[in-house]
């Protein structure tokens, strides 16, 4: 299934690029991350997840559905 | 749901206009203001020039739209204002400008701390301190 | 001794003018800053239209001095100024400027209010409040 | 002996000035008063003494000397 995948922060370094659409084989965030961790250098940077713009507790594990928007969201630093 | 968010740096004329724009307003009678200013932070040798600023602003938005009506539950306001910089500011400018309106001035300073807490806490805001021989790291809200 | 005391409203171009004048003061991270606004009170069926403010200036410069002094050595600011008004002032302007900065933002809500209290409790100005049919009471602080 | 005597706020309208020197037989702040307040109107209005800009505890009774400035001063009502 395809999902969109919006990065920010220190992540759009790393990832070298700020969105894009892609196909994955994950059903879960979780698997979702699994697979992001072991092509990208990112598990040393902390992160949360919003997907479709709502935040994801760190221990949750949510279902992803065709068409979904999964935000990584590093430490924020407004102000 | 009012703009938030301002292409590079709050002018302080924007600020006075702002001001400006309140004294039709006769039952104000306390203002407060909070502004967050660009510092040249040194930080191993070398000092931070600007940060560059960007954000998730439809997620922020919400935040932004939430804390807006909390801080009208909490405090007994006449009127609030957020406006933060996105794109790069350099030190000695004004990134943040949170404004706060009461008829009498008890709650108005508790009121702007916690909307400028609020905002930090909350919102998917990303700044990149920016050095002045061109490097970076990213900031991390203390 | 900086002039505290300016003869009308403070205009916001003036508010605005404060604010530039900051931004080169690099070690700033965060302001804050309290209005006093003339407010259109109704009281006992009449509605004030401005207050004319007037001062014992010598003793309150003496006063406005040693609260400049406390506040450097009770809070960790980096710049504070006051300005207050004097003669008329109409319903809607500003009379009262209080402006504070610090490295960063933890103090500076409870610097402003502890100044604008002070200057409230400590500082001989006297207020008559001026109604629409020009009759007049005499303020006092509550 | 004379003293400068000032009026503040509502003691303007009152005195029907804002400041005079004065001839008096007052020795103190309490005669002075004593004086005042037999010759105006002014029981009524609250107000303490700043004598050569210093202020006056309520309690107190200050002897008065050649040229002294006598601030009569209502409640404050800046800000």
């Amino acid at each position: 299934m395809e999902v969109t995948l919006k990065y920010f922060g220190q992540l759009v370094d790393v990832m070298g690029s700020h969105e894009e659409v892609r196909s994955v084989k994950a059903q879960n965030t979780q698997e979702l991350l699994e697979h992001l961790q072991a092509q990208y250098a990112i598990s040393h940077i902390p992160f949360q997840l919003a997907i479709n713009q709502k935040l994801v507790d760190a221990e949750e594990n949510v279902n992803l559905n065709e068409g979904d928007v999964v935000a990584l969201l590093p430490p924020y630093a407004g102000g | 749901m009012k703009k938030v968010f301002i292409e590079g740096p709050i002018s302080s004329a924007f600020i006075g206009d702002s001001i400006a724009k309140h004294q039709s307003k006769t039952s104000i009678g306390a203002h407060n203001i909070f502004l967050g200013q660009v510092r040249a932070d040194e930080i191993e040798g070398k000092s931070v020039a600007a940060i560059e600023y960007s954000c998730y602003e439809e997620l922020a938005n919400e935040k932004l739209h939430e804390i807006r009506e909390e801080a009208f539950q909490k405090f007994d306001l006449i009127c609030m204002h957020i406006y933060h910089s996105l794109g790069t500011i350099k030190t000695g400018e004004v990134c943040f400008f949170v404004f706060v309106s009461a008829k009498r001035r008890k709650e108005v300073y508790s009121a702007t701390e916690w909307i400028v807490n609020q905002v930090k806490e909350r919102t998917p805001i990303f700044g990149k301190e920016i050095f002045e021989d061109q490097s970076h790291q990213w900031k991390v809200n203390s």
